[in-house]
């Protein structure tokens, strides 16, 4: 592992944030958005890990644990509202659902 | 004796409120209450001069304090009452007039609805004039003058109906207003350097302190001969009197021609220290005396309307008191003052009577022959007529207006042109009184007489003949070897004019001159208007005759001039600006909001990946600024 | 304690004629007689004060009353009232304007009278705690507080376009009121880092050092809330839609207290406060008055609406406060005095009037007026009085608050005085443009009405005899407001920085004797000729300043 | 841990047992009244066990939290709001064809979260408190979920709200790798040790203010706010505008009264265009919107702008103002949330501005309590909102923010318009012809709405009149900040 260098790791937390950001603003359906949320949720765990490493502390993966977990409860709240979204709008698409605004 | 003073103004008063409360309750009573309020101050007025002359009070200036007006710091003009003999003459010609003219109209507005109204307001006007003349100081004549101008501007306007009348009364009181504002910007002035309104006190605190020509009395006489200006209606400020003429007959005899409009005589001779002290304004007064007693003789010269023509008359004739007044004739322009009164109120009552008997009929030339139908109207018509026109030796006119031309005469500063303006005035006067004396009531009958003079009507007429003509004996020539006894009695007051070497020889000669030109003005209005009308009627069908005809009888076209420079652009901006341009701009303000809450609520498309979209966007900006602000 | 009562007399007041105006028929009437009870009880209160003041004398100079309690401590602010005689002369105008108003809208008013009474007390109330706080929080906590009364008087029950005037009034006195709120806390800190003392005790600020540049800032948030109340050009845009759609009452009320609130804190505050600062500012202050004066005639005599036209007057009347205000000497502080108390007499009858006719032939349309003398006479009576009081006739009380102001002016400022003066001309010009097209001239529209009530006579008679009074023997209002306007102008140069610079125009009378007495002389005439006499100062304070 | 940390953090135990207890209830008996009941109890509880807790405070419990008398005076206010939010709830369930008693277990857990965020000390807790939250309100606001609007919030707030979530999460990542603790008082260290502030650390910690800002709802993170406010059942919006809000403020507060912010300029130069930006887009938004859930969604947005001036002050006066604005915010923003509320009928909230049209005639008690609390937020004397909005000057004056209590005051002005629109629509007479009566419920307000809305209103009155005794309370929580 020392052989990769801390910049590195942030830089790629920096790339999966982004990605996973882009993805929020250009899928339509509601999955991916989910899925490309959980990919900047992922890119902060990522960093949170390597921080940890960074500072010889275990205080790193233990946040990452904490998100995972907050991230399968907003995914199981989220599917289910994806669930009943499909159910309203007969479709995932995101746009879709855009009854109110003004 | 003295002590009853404050009863004088203090009748009126008490007549109008009377009459203000009850007085549409009272029908024909009001006439009583009017007149009689009026007469009985008359009669305490006399009472009071009999005292002031049988035993005059110390320095012959006797005050009456009422009660303490306003008392702030050391400003405290009080309800002063002031008493000399130049008050003394001024109280008198109002009461006693006012009187004749109350009387006289009592039987003149009989038929009129507002018969209650038309008293009060006149009661008011006495009262508020009684004030003005009496005052002790500035500030409670402010009060009086700015009165009068009230009533002036109601009973111009007391046929209401009509909207003429009303903007005929508006146009007074606004230009005379112009006036006041200039005096009463004088009064500050007055106050904060002298230190009182007093008018005593003022008067010797100036002498005290200015030197006669600074640039201090100077401004003063400036700002007070302003005032003076627009209640004696002389250039520029000479505008609203001939439409003043709305008003019924009484009421121009009263106000716009025996008292208010004298007002401004009134006060320069009153203000005499500071105007001496002050050689330009007083020489500008003499200046606009001249100028204006030609403009408006000339004016009066074309009108149709008999009371037109008596309007220019009056502000011609004021024109030679502030002629007097230029030239330090002050006690000169007192005497014509007084004797104006008396005549002009005189024809302006005869007009009156002659308009009545015509059922309203005011054009000149729709009248005619009235001298058999109307003798007494025709006779004290006559008299008035001769009066003003100065006939030699008879008349009061004429020796008040020769006093005035002596003294224009002797006057060391272009003492030759105002007098020689005068005399021009005079051939004029002569000339236009009558025109219209031979217009009215010789020729033809063309219109019918509905109605004849009743006694309350006669008996004015006479009394105010007779002043006409025994009202000039009290001040005549020197060479006739009588007392100037008016001169005299308002010696008190007035500083000794300043005797040029001149000798009664010289003044035999002026008056001589002024008889003859006066006489010759005569037969001029008898060659073109009775015996050889064709020629008058030929002159003005001339094109320069057609021209100058219509710009003297609209006035010089100052009317023109000020409602093109004035009026016009004050009502269009008025008019223009109704909704207010201030208001555009928060009008702005709440359209630019608006515009700004479509726009933002534009954003909120419900798209809930735009909005993530915008989240992004803040962070990049959040930490944009974070970063790159440091 | 009495102080406190006069407060909260109209406040319970109000409560009351709310809870007696629920019940359906005889509600109003209730209501109307609990308001006018509560306005009396107010009046007995000052009677009482006047009768037994001599007794409690106050801890600060000419204060005769005065009444402390805490509030928020930890800020400094207290409910610190004080009365001396020119928040005697406002309270007793408030509570007789009060008087007025409710029995001017006797009929007018039907839909749930009980709110509108309601609304109308507490109004008066917030006025009352304006003019009798002597603690800067307390004194914007009334400022605010009588807005929203005045909003729900509008718009409720006012006419057309009343929404549309409520808000706009609204905002624009709020807007007003926060800038005035943030000056009064840059004071608060200012004088707070000083002294340590943080407090909005107006006799612990009075004084306060700070620099010119923090002086003039205070002082402009000050200037521009009150000129919005006043109001002065060009923030004065509201009081025509608020005036011209309020009901009778609001628009009396409006007019004759709540502007009045405005130039009352210019006396009592801004310039006590910052006078070196609103020295300054005068010419400036004084030129917005004069603009005011002239504009708002200008607007006035454009109008057709009657009620628009009276509402526009005040913009002209209220530049002469201005006007007076910043020439800040003892006459011209007198003639604001007098126009406070004048102004709201003549312009509050004039509004009733409209009222009347409004109710009568339901327009404000000069347009489809005229001629109504023939209808009804004592109306137009009255009406020309409070017109002739309005363009400043000699003898009604108008006339001498606008000679003071202008005399004041002129020893401050001649030419301003003068351009002031051209006032008197263009208010002739629409007061009497009332009278022609109102009662005058063309019967445009066959209107059948009645006459003035027994009720309306009386409202009239008592507003004709106070203008008249005020115009004939104004002394008693003098007197009372004399040593109050000394005591504001000996502190407004008594503050430690008026030592170091010198106001020639921020006088003291002869009674202050901390600070030796600047000759009270104009410099601009006076370098030519020694012609000043003593005017104002020293006899002030002999003439008046006698009470103990 | 010891026998006093225990009891120090007695409320939060009991806060986090409610929802389980209430859960267990509904399990064996599934009936609205009793979940209702024990939640209102269990709340009544908690905040019973407040000034116990206070003799023990303050205190560190763990790196993870903090119980100081500011944290307990934050979670007074958490229970006090939920406890009228489920006291809303209630009338509102009523009406609603879903099983109602989870709701209960959904608020308590929200409230818990919330209780748990003013205590925390450090990021782990923030994130969990946070999250616990987050999630627990993403079901709250779609709870209704036969409504199509109230789906639609959902997944909005739940997208964005996740987003959001990610962007703290990183933020907070990137900070622990510069700083290597997660403690807020480590990290106050470690900022001043730092200094010139590294680029590398201000955008992270800008990227924490982006979390923040997305729950507070400021400009530009405010965009979900009227969508999210408006598909809620209304006792949510009021959750979601007062508690969460509320409570992820003082945690803002607690956060940067340890850092420094004055030392990084460039951060308050980015506060301030965030405070800016919320108060004219909050004001600008709302002025002629026609919804009444929007309207004081906008208001909310333009509320946390002002809030970010006092935040943005030093001084003594910046607690105090922030927690006597939360405070007045909190019972004004309850009180029109509660009105629109007990005005809802089955089909949907009663939303529609015109609808108000003639309310006062028709509900004068309610009209008067609207009307209370719409001038509260306008800031009007005699209601809360007055002083609160003084504080706030006050505080940015002290503290010589001339520009921006400028705004402010221009903001106050553009927000008067608002505020009296409606209350001018409740007491203008309806039109003739309209039939817009359907459309508000025509049932009398429940007892319990009716006596919640007359105490916010006194409340709101009281703290406007006097309000010398809650600011004593609130300067004794200020000594934990130090």
């Amino acid at each position: 592992m020392a052989a990769v260098p801390m910049e590195h790791v942030f830089v790629l937390a920096w790339v999966l944030f982004i990605t996973g950001l882009v993805g929020v603003l250009v899928r339509r359906n509601l999955l991916f958005i989910l899925m490309s949320v959980e990919i900047m949720l992922n890119a902060s765990g990522l960093a949170f890990i390597a921080a940890g490493f960074k500072w010889g502390q275990p205080d790193g993966q233990v946040m990452f644990i904490f998100i995972l977990a907050m991230a399968a409860a907003e995914v199981s709240v989220g599917l289910a509202l994806v669930l009943l979204a499909y159910r309203q709008f007969r479709s995932l698409d995101a746009d879709q659902a855009s009854r109110m605004r003004g | 004796m003295l002590s009853l003073l404050w009863l004088v103004p203090a009748l009126p008063f008490a007549g109008f409120l009377a009459l203000a409360l009850f007085g549409r309750r009272m029908g024909a009573f009001a006439a009583a209450v009017g007149t009689g309020s009026v007469g009985l101050s008359a009669l305490f007025a006399l009472a009071v001069a009999a005292g002031f002359i049988s035993s005059p009070p110390p320095a012959r200036i006797y005050t009456q304090s009422l009660w303490d007006w306003i008392n702030v710091g050391g400003f405290k003009p009080g309800i002063l009452l002031y008493l000399d003999s130049l008050s003394l003459v001024m109280v008198l010609v109002v009461t006693v007039v006012g009187f004749l003219i109350h009387l006289y109209s009592a039987e003149f507005m009989e038929a009129d609805d507002g018969y209650s109204r038309f008293f009060a307001y006149m009661n008011l006007f006495v009262g508020s004039m009684l004030v003005l003349v009496l005052a002790g100081n500035l500030l409670l004549l402010y009060l009086g003058w700015e009165g009068v101008g009230l009533c002036s501007y109601l009973l111009i306007g007391f046929w209401y109906r009509q909207p003429e009348n009303g903007a005929a009364a508006i146009k007074a009181f606004v230009v005379t207003r112009i006036g006041d504002t200039a005096l009463a910007i004088g009064l500050f002035f007055l106050f904060l350097n002298l230190g009182t309104l007093d008018i005593q006190k003022m008067m010797n605190m100036a002498a005290l302190r200015w030197q006669a020509g600074s640039a201090y009395p100077e401004i003063a006489a400036a700002l007070i001969l302003g005032g003076a200006l627009g209640k004696s209606a002389q250039l520029p400020l000479q505008t609203w009197l001939p439409d003043a003429m709305a008003g019924p007959t009484p009421v121009s005899a009263l106000i716009h021609a025996a008292t208010m409009v004298t007002a401004g005589v009134y006060l320069i001779a009153r203000t005499n220290v500071i105007f001496t002290m002050a050689p330009a304004v007083q020489f500008a007064v003499a200046v606009i005396g001249a100028a204006t007693l030609l403009l408006s003789a000339a004016s009066a010269l074309v009108q149709h309307d008999i009371k037109r023509v008596l309007a220019y008359s009056t502000i011609s004739q004021i024109g030679y008191m502030f002629l007097a007044l230029g030239v330090g004739a002050w006690s000169a322009a007192i005497f014509h003052l007084m004797t104006h009164a008396f005549f002009k109120a005189l024809l302006f009552l005869g007009a009156g009577a002659v308009i009545s008997g015509l059922d309203g009929e005011h054009d000149i030339f729709k009248m005619g022959g009235l001298r058999r139908q109307m003798p007494v109207a025709f006779w004290c018509f006559l008299t008035g007529a001769c009066s003003l026109a100065a006939l030699p030796l008879v008349t009061a006119g004429f020796y008040s207006k020769g006093l005035i031309l002596f003294s224009a005469w002797q006057s060391r500063r272009a003492g030759f042109w105002l007098w020689a303006a005068g005399i021009a005035g005079a051939l004029l006067t002569s000339i236009y009184i009558f025109r219209l004396v031979f217009i009215v009531f010789f020729g033809k009958p063309k219109t019918a007489v509905v109605k004849k003079p009743g006694p309350r009507i006669v008996i004015p007429l006479v009394a105010l003949a007779f002043l006409s003509i025994v009202g000039g004996f009290v001040n005549m020539p020197a060479f006739f070897g009588v007392k100037d006894v008016f001169s005299r009695f308002l010696e008190s007051v007035f500083p000794v004019p300043p005797q040029a070497a001149s000798l009664p020889e010289t003044e035999l000669l002026l008056e001589t001159v002024s008889a003859i030109v006066s006489l010759a003005g005569v037969y001029v209005a008898y060659f073109f208007f009775l015996a050889a009308p064709e020629y008058s009627e030929e002159m003005a069908r001339t094109a320069p005759g057609r021209a100058l005809g219509k710009f003297w009888f609209s006035g010089w076209g100052f009317d023109w001039l000020y409602e093109k420079a004035l009026v016009s652009p004050y009502r269009w901006f008025a008019r223009a600006n109704r909704n207010d341009a201030v208001d555009l701009i928060y009008s702005f303000i709440a359209a630019a909001s608006r515009f700004f809450h479509y726009g933002l609520s534009l954003s909120q498309t419900g798209k809930v990946r735009f909005y993530a979209a915008v989240l992004a966007l803040g962070a990049v900006i959040t930490i944009t600024i974070a970063v790159l602000a440091r | 304690m009495i102080l406190l009562w006069l407060i909260i007399v109209p406040f319970a007041g109000g409560v009351a004629a709310w809870i007696l105006g629920l019940r359906g028929r005889g509600g109003g009437s209730a209501a109307r007689w609990a308001s006018i009870a509560a306005l009396a009880v107010d009046l007995a209160l000052l009677a009482a004060i006047l009768a037994g003041r001599s007794a409690a004398a106050g801890r600060h100079g000419d204060f005769f009353l005065e009444a402390r309690a805490g509030w928020v401590p930890q800020l400094g602010i207290s409910i610190h009232l004080g009365m001396d005689g020119l928040s005697l002369l406002l309270v007793f105008l408030t509570v007789f304007m009060g008087i007025v108003s409710v029995v001017a809208s006797w009929t007018e008013i039907t839909e749930r009278a009980g709110f509108f009474h309601f609304n109308l007390l507490w109004c008066l109330a917030g006025v009352i705690g304006v003019f009798l706080s002597m603690d800067l929080f307390l004194f914007y906590f009334f400022w605010e507080m009588m807005l929203v009364p005045m909003y729900f008087l509008i718009a409720i029950w006012g006419h057309e376009r009343r929404t549309y005037a409520a808000i706009k009034f609204f905002i624009f006195t709020q807007l007003g009121g926060l800038l005035m709120l943030m000056a009064i806390l840059g004071l608060y800190f200012i004088h707070g880092s000083q002294t340590g003392a943080y407090t909005f005790d107006y006799f612990d600020l009075i004084g306060t050092r700070m620099s010119s540049a923090a002086a003039f800032w205070l002082m402009l948030g000050f200037f521009v809330s009150f000129a919005v109340k006043l109001p002065a050009v060009p923030v004065h845009s509201w009081l025509p839609d608020a005036h011209t759609e309020a009901p009778t009452a609001g628009s009396v009320i409006l007019a004759g207290l709540l502007l009045k609130t405005g130039a009352y804190g210019m006396l009592r505050f801004m310039v006590p406060l910052f006078p070196d600062a609103s020295q300054r500012f005068a010419p400036v202050g004084m030129a917005v008055g004069i603009i005011g004066i002239l504009y708002g005639a200008v607007l006035a005599f454009g109008q057709t609406d009657l009620k628009r036209l009276i509402a526009d007057t005040s913009i002209s009347h209220m530049g002469f406060i201005l006007v007076g205000i910043f020439a800040w000497n003892g006459l011209a502080l007198q003639g604001v005095t007098m126009q406070i108390i004048s102004h709201a007499i003549s312009t509050g009858m004039l509004f009733i009037l409209v009222g009347a006719l409004q109710e009568r032939i339901h327009t404000r349309d000069m347009d489809l007026m005229g001629r109504l003398w023939e209808k009804v006479p004592v109306m137009g009576g009255v009406a020309m009085v409070f017109a002739l009081a309005s363009l400043g006739l000699p003898g009604l009380g108008n006339f001498v608050a606008e000679f003071l102001i202008l005399l004041g002016a002129f020893r401050a400022n001649p030419a301003a005085s003068a351009a002031a003066s051209l006032g008197l001309i263009v208010s002739t010009v629409y007061a009497l443009w009332i009278m022609q097209r109102v009662f005058h001239g063309d019967e445009r529209t066959r209107w059948t009405l009645p006459d003035m009530s027994v009720r309306e006579k009386g409202v009239a008679a008592a507003m004709i005899v106070a203008i008249v009074w005020l115009g004939l023997y104004p002394q008693p209002v003098i007197n009372e407001a004399a040593p109050a306007l000394d005591g504001l102008r000996r502190i407004s140069i008594s503050g430690p920085q008026a030592v170091k610079i010198p106001a020639p125009d921020f006088r003291l009378t002869a009674a202050a004797k901390a600070v030796p007495l600047p000759a009270e002389e104009d410099p601009a005439f006076d370098k030519k000729a020694r012609v000043v006499p003593d005017i104002s100062s020293q006899k002030s304070g002999e003439g008046v300043n006698e009470r103990p | 841990m010891s026998g006093p940390d225990f009891l120090a953090l007695l409320p939060l135990v009991l806060v986090s047992a409610m929802p389980v207890v209430v859960m267990l209830a509904i399990a064996f008996f599934r009936d609205h009244v009793l979940a209702a009941a024990l939640t209102l109890l269990g709340l009544l509880v908690c905040f019973a066990s407040l000034p116990f807790a206070a003799s023990y405070a303050p205190r560190h419990i763990t790196p993870l939290l903090i119980i100081d008398n500011y944290a307990l005076f934050y979670m007074g206010l958490i229970f006090a709001a939920t406890f009228a939010v489920a006291v809303l709830s209630y009338s509102y369930l009523g009406m609603l064809r879903v099983r109602r008693e989870e709701f209960y277990v959904l608020l308590l857990l929200a409230a818990a979260g919330s209780s748990v965020l003013v205590a925390s000390a450090h990021f782990a807790s923030f994130f969990l408190g946070l999250e616990t939250l987050s999630v627990s309100l993403y079901a709250l606001v779609s709870y209704p979920s036969s409504r199509e609007k109230a789906i639609e919030a959902g997944v909005k707030y739940l997208v964005l709200a996740a987003v959001s979530s990610a962007f703290l999460l990183f933020g907070m990542a990137l900070v622990y790798g510069q700083l290597g603790t997660m403690e807020f008082s480590g990290i106050a260290e470690g900022a001043a040790g730092l200094r010139a502030a590294s680029p590398a650390f201000l955008g992270a910690i800008a990227l924490i203010v982006v979390g923040f800002g997305f729950k507070l709802a400021v400009a530009p993170f405010h965009m979900w706010t009227p969508d999210v406010y408006e598909g809620a059942p209304a006792p949510v919006s009021a959750f979601v505008a007062t508690v969460s809000k509320g409570a992820v403020f003082a945690l803002f507060l607690r956060y940067f009264a340890r850092v420094d912010i004055h030392q990084m300029g460039s951060l308050v130069l980015a506060a301030t265009v965030i405070s800016i930006a919320s108060m004219f887009t909050g004001n600008l938004l709302a002025l002629l919107q026609q919804n009444v859930k929007r309207i004081l969604a906008y208001s909310s947005i333009a509320h946390l702008g002002y809030l970010v001036v006092a935040f943005l002050a030093s001084g003594a006066l910046r607690v105090t103002a922030v927690s006597y604005y939360l405070v007045s915010y909190f019972i004004a923003m309850l009180g029109a949330f509660g009105v629109v509320s007990v005005l809802s009928g089955r089909e949907g909230d009663a939303v529609d501005l015109d609808a108000y049209r003639g309310l006062s005639s028709r509900r004068p008690f309610i009209t008067g309590v609207f009307s209370a609390m719409l001038f509260s937020l306008a800031g009007i004397p005699l209601t809360a909102g007055f002083i609160g909005k003084f504080y706030v000057i006050a505080a940015g004056a002290g503290s010589a923010l001339w520009l921006l209590i400028s705004m402010l005051v221009v903001n106050s002005a553009i927000g008067v318009y608002y505020y009296i629109r409606v209350i001018i629509t409740m007491y203008s007479a309806r039109a003739e012809g309209e039939t817009a009566e359907t459309a508000l419920s025509k049932g009398a307000v429940s007892l319990g709405g009716g006596l919640l809305l007359a105490a916010l209103t006194l409340g709101l009155v009281w703290l406007g009149v006097y309000p010398s005794p809650l600011v004593s309370l609130i300067q004794k929580t200020i000594q934990g900040l130090r």
